[in-house]
């Protein structure tokens, strides 16, 4: 048995982690957090497209490393731990999509841009009104566009968007190139990370696969953001078990009051959970495995019940400081919205997985 | 078994309501911005001078006090007939409060006589300065120091979560003046003018970007002897007296968050991930069932005590659950509602849907109100002590110099 | 304001409390438990009827007392903390039904015996593959009713039984005479309280009211049991704490461990919540509320969830030795089952509420 | 990444799966009324000294105590196929997984030459004697005393918890031996005769009516100072390594507890309360994805430590997770099932509905199984000490002579 990430993979975690340990953290999200600071850390883009972060998940035919889905995963948790100030998780998402299902034409002329950096790419599927992946209304006919989506993270930054629409089959994706779109900035409760709007009107966008190829992103998507999270989750726990090593209360460290160790606990309980079902989603992407539908969804449920649990608690610990604008619980607290809103709600992936369960049962009976 | 005033209640409470239509009309409505801190000051004077003047300040202090020496009844009534108005708040609440019933309390004749009656009348403004950055929950881990010089006593040290600060003439503070005693012993309270030199106020800016406390730093400030509030030694017991009096307000929700209603309005205008209304959906329904089990149920918890008040008695423990399942709860639903609509929820300001914009205030806000006057896990340490009678925790340092502790 | 018990219902918990506090409790539960042991204390029966209690709640006219729901709420209470042996509940249940809903002629032929305490009384809406209140098969055709009634409380002892059935309206009560009728004993999770199978086929009955009587009849039950679960959970609670008082384990009583005392805490919470509610309730039955269903229905959930809380965790706490047959933990544990059982489970009464909350809101608006 | 064996695992599963095709054939179903105490004994003599001759046996030992010298992935690949048949199980699993090992580490040679073969021959059954009514969580708190008395050792005291004592031969047994050293430091442990004279075995019945355990009586027990394993006063160390082999057993899910399929076939076949049936009602569907995200989770997270021994790592912590989430998870399922399905989940043995029994079953032994081995908090404890390094609890007895230890 070799459920565990490849040698490879981990290595590339670990440069990851510590180069972003070093350019990133809650030191550099203060200062992106200024409404007037720049919308990404363009030198932090440049060095790690210059190291090939955005071209592991490339194919070598088109200027990549043609690395696997595990690199992509330890990137993301990278990126997700460190609150790093750049378009690196919704590259990583676009270029997914185009890898699973872009024509060669499309590929041809999208991913060596991302490879070398030149080309941010961002994912656009929530709209107003629709609350999860596939509930979209932007319609899509002869090849135009028109809707609205948004948030939609790293907008004001990217220069491609993989859009979610109805298409002739159901939701699928799209397609659009970004210069000259009608994109605004849109404030959130995330002030980090930038999220835009994107106005479509009768926009010219280019099919992106099928229908069919929009739920299998999706799975993938679910699995990469689920990384992200508890790359996020992680950090907020981290942040907490410091804290109650040092801060004394009534004569003792903190973290010997059982109150405050068990959350510590359940913080590695959820976390342990979401990690085991994220390398499942993974094994699944590697081998093609029939699992990958209910693997993912509990990946995405179980970290996002994972981040919500350790960003508030951390909150919580920390007392009234954990409260103030200088602390830095505040990054993940907010973070943890961004990341509900990324891939859609808990609830819609709950039942995304227990239809899995359903049909597979279905299926083995 | 009835919700009714008895009929002195209900006279009481008529004739507070036709004063107010008299004299509170201009406050029918909220403002139309909310205002900044000069006019509320200003606001907050004329009300308070306006409601003195017609006895409903003081109304449950002696009368030697300037009280009106009634039933804390009266004063609840007094309290929820105002509510229905959107008069100046929160500016004396801390002062008339707490601090004032600990001068006439523990204060000598003179200083009595001095302060509390331009206190009532809303003259000077109070604060409350006991918190400190590394005594929070451990509220007896104070450091800020007093030193006797004299007739008076030179203050140094750092308060913190001070509410007003920045707009009181005087604070009630606590400080450590021998920290060879251990941790309780130690303390000593004073009256401190917030004018005087040495005394630096810094507003805190919170997760919430709102900025309600702050940070009081004190150089070198010189308080009389006569100032002394109690006992040298005895501040802590000092302290316990004014703490009781913050136990009686009574701890709900705050007025404007968002309850189950919020949730079963938003629900009917969202779908489901099966495309039915969320409304329809069970696990919607279980989490307004409980939101609604657990508001309303401090809300009658509350009227349990007032009912206990209204009988002369004293309410028993029913209310030390209050905050720690309000803010709680507070923060479910606006998890919960905020992950149910999806994007919608995340943009800032919720693009101007007042209902989305207000469940994200109470998601950031009840982060806050889990902390705020003692933690989830120090108010079930109280429950669980004071009302169940379980052991304390141990306290290795309770015994010991205070300058002696090592953290265990 | 006056939202609290009279001072004479409280005068009648203090007795019934005291009575059952030597009378009733864990010891005369361990022996009831016996395989071979009567079905219900005779000679506690015979002592409490004495004292009124069955006579409580019945109308001066029929022979009884004439007092109020508060009183019935006291007793429920008292019951269930002490566990005591004896058909109360089921009693002050039925006793409800024929105040809330009986004819002249009803009342006078059952009442006077139920208060004399020579008649006991149970109420039958559970069915095999009826989950809640609202589902009963069992049907009703001119005055006469065919189905299964299982589990009913106390039936082996029972001489009267207040069945719910199909009837023209949507369910409702009837009264069965249990003189001859088809009853059998059935096994249950709880072994105390006894319950049975009442085979009806074709069995005579008389309706007891309307199909909205039933209704009105559930919110009172919802109450009543609410109070019986209330004491159960208190009692559960009351071992924890004194448990928690004197064991020792690592040098300390293990009170002082915060994973100990918040969760007693917990319990107390969840208690105090219950008791709220449930008083909401008694207020709208004496003042004929507009609230009453939503309380009850509040009142309900939050006690099953009070006491599921507290059977559980008295166990856990109690480590080891509440897991022996020994332990008195297993009692609470049980009777969990049996109160959810007794008129249907959290998530239908949940509904309930919800529905009452809309109702509401809808003739607000 | 995969779930495949490697090469050698591949080929000695292959083996393992030949042989049991061969030997274990009778016990392809289950048996048609289970065992006996006596049958069970018998057959499961018959089946280790069968594997005993195939060289099943000690996989994981060293070849010096007759073990065959391989890794943990072996032993592990055994357990699995041999899973797949009804073999009798449990009657050797303390025996040679704690207290052999325990013998062979800490035992003089003459005592291992002794016991050792014919444990693992097994011949004769052992169990393990440590708990007592004052020392469940707090193991070291145990009061079992031993004197010295010549050559020999007396032992007085009562044990509990302990499985199989009334079929064992032998027991190791830890004890104090100096009351006035600090709890950790007097003890002892010993290898003692289950069959000798002042040994009382009584079976402790559980609140689900069966009866897994025994108590165990000593009075005035006498054992040869040969029989002590490791030496006088460190018997708490000695305790450490056997429970670390306990540790290494991968503690899951009970093999027939119910899991999410089981609400699933349930949901289908009940109504919920809009007349549905319940599989469409959104909070039983929630219910279904979190069993499934924590029971499936489990298993996954074993799947990473399997990964690690098979690459011939040593796990990470990951596995202490695993039966706290078990556990509650179980009861949680049990509990909402139960609800779920009203009187009918209430009735014994469910009217004959195995499912609903299997969960009525699983209600009552969760409360269990989130006691035994470990209560819920004790690991609480152990993943925030060890896995994440916080500070243990304020120990207060920790270094006060036993005798002198009065409870905080």
């Amino acid at each position: 048995m070799n459920f565990d990430f490849s040698d490879e993979a981990k290595a590339l975690g670990e440069q990851a982690r510590k180069l972003l340990a070093e350019k990133a953290g809650t030191g550099p999200a203060r200062k992106a957090m200024a409404a007037d600071s720049p919308a990404m850390d363009a030198a932090l883009w440049a060095e790690i497209s210059e190291l090939g972060w955005t071209a592991a998940r490339v194919p070598e035919a088109y200027g990549g490393l043609g690395l696997s889905v595990e690199e992509v995963a330890q990137l993301a948790e990278a990126a997700g731990g460190s609150l790093a100030h750049v378009p690196l998780v919704s590259t990583l998402l676009g270029t997914e999509a185009l890898v699973l299902a872009g024509s060669e034409a499309q590929k041809a002329r999208y991913l060596p841009g991302i490879a070398s950096g030149a080309t941010i790419a961002t994912v656009a599927w929530s709209e107003p009104g629709a609350v999860n992946p596939a509930t979209v209304k932007t319609e899509a006919k002869a090849d135009r566009l028109t809707g609205t989506k948004q948030p939609v993270a790293d907008l004001p930054v990217a220069h491609v968007a993989i859009v979610a629409a109805a298409g002739p089959d159901g939701p699928q994706l799209y397609i659009v190139d970004l210069a000259g779109a009608d994109s605004t900035v849109v404030e959130t409760i995330d002030l980090v990370r930038r999220h835009g709007r994107l106005t479509l009107n009768n926009t010219p966008a280019e099919a992106l696969g099928t229908a069919s190829d929009y739920q299998d992103w999706l799975d993938r998507a679910a699995v990469i953001t689920a990384y992200e999270a508890i790359g996020t989750a992680g950090a907020a726990m981290a942040m907490t078990v410091d804290y109650a090593k040092t801060r004394v209360a009534f004569g003792q460290k903190i973290g010997r009051y059982q109150a405050v160790k068990h959350k510590c606990a359940d913080m590695y309980i959820k976390l342990e959970l979401a990690r085991a079902h994220a390398l499942h989603g993974l094994a699944m992407i590697g081998t093609n495995g029939t699992e990958l539908r209910q693997a993912a969804a509990a990946a995405r449920v179980a970290s996002l019940d994972a981040l919500a649990y350790c960003a508030e608690e951390n909150v919580q610990l920390h007392g009234g400081i954990g409260f103030t604008w200088e602390s830095d619980c505040q990054f993940y607290y907010r973070r943890n919205r961004a990341l509900v809103a990324a891939l859609g709600p808990r609830g819609w992936w709950a039942e995304r997985l227990v239809r899995a369960l359903e049909q597979r049962n279905r299926a083995a009976a | 078994m009835d919700f009714n005033d008895t009929p002195q209640e209900a006279e009481y409470r008529a004739q507070v309501r036709a004063w107010l239509e008299d004299n509170a009309a201009e406050y029918r409505t909220p403002p139309a911005e909310s205002w900044k801190l000069p006019e509320f000051i200003a606001r907050s004077k004329a009300w308070q001078a306006k409601k003195h003047a017609a006895g409903y300040t003081g109304i449950t202090w002696p009368k030697m006090f300037g009280g009106q020496g009634l039933s804390p009844m009266h004063s609840i009534i007094y309290g929820q007939e105002e509510s229905r108005f959107h008069v100046p708040q929160g500016l004396y609440s801390i002062g008339l409060g707490m601090c004032i019933p600990t001068v006439f309390t523990h204060g000598q004749p003179e200083v009595i006589q001095r302060y509390v009656p331009k206190a009532l009348l809303g003259e000077e403004v109070w604060c409350q300065l006991f918190s400190e950055p590394a005594a929070g929950s451990d509220l007896a881990g104070i450091r800020t120091k007093a030193v006797k010089d004299g007739d008076e006593w030179v203050i140094d040290g750092q308060k913190v979560w001070t509410s007003f600060a920045h707009a009181s003439d005087y604070g009630i503070v606590v400080t450590r003046t021998d920290p060879s005693l251990p941790k309780h012993k130690g303390l000593t309270m004073f009256i401190v003018n917030m004018k005087a030199p040495g005394v630096t106020v810094k507003g805190i800016k919170q997760m919430s970007g709102g900025s309600d406390f702050n940070e009081v730093f004190f150089d070198g400030v010189r308080v009389h002897d006569s100032h002394r509030l109690g006992a040298v030694g005895d501040g802590w017991k000092v302290a316990l007296t004014t703490l009781m009096h913050e136990r009686l307000a009574v701890g709900g929700k705050p007025r404007y968050a968002p309850g189950y209603e919020t949730l079963m309005k938003l629900a009917r205008e969202i779908d489901a991930p099966d495309g039915n209304p969320a409304i329809a959906a069970s696990d919607v329904r279980q989490k307004i069932a409980q939101t609604y089990i657990n508001d309303q149920g401090i809300k009658l918890t509350q009227m349990r005590a007032l009912s206990a008040l209204s009988k002369g008695q004293v309410p028993g423990p029913e209310q030390s659950i209050s905050k720690v399942v309000v803010a709680k709860t507070m923060q479910d639903l606006a998890s919960f509602a905020l992950d149910l609509s999806g994007g919608d929820g995340f943009v800032a300001g919720a693009d101007a849907d007042p209902e989305l914009a207000k469940l994200q205030g109470s998601y950031i806000g009840s982060a806050g109100l889990r902390i705020a006057g003692g933690t989830d896990e120090i108010l079930r340490n109280i429950i669980a002590e004071r009302v169940l009678g379980l052991p304390g925790d141990m306290r290795p340092d309770k015994d010991t110099p205070f300058n002696q502790a090592v953290p265990a």
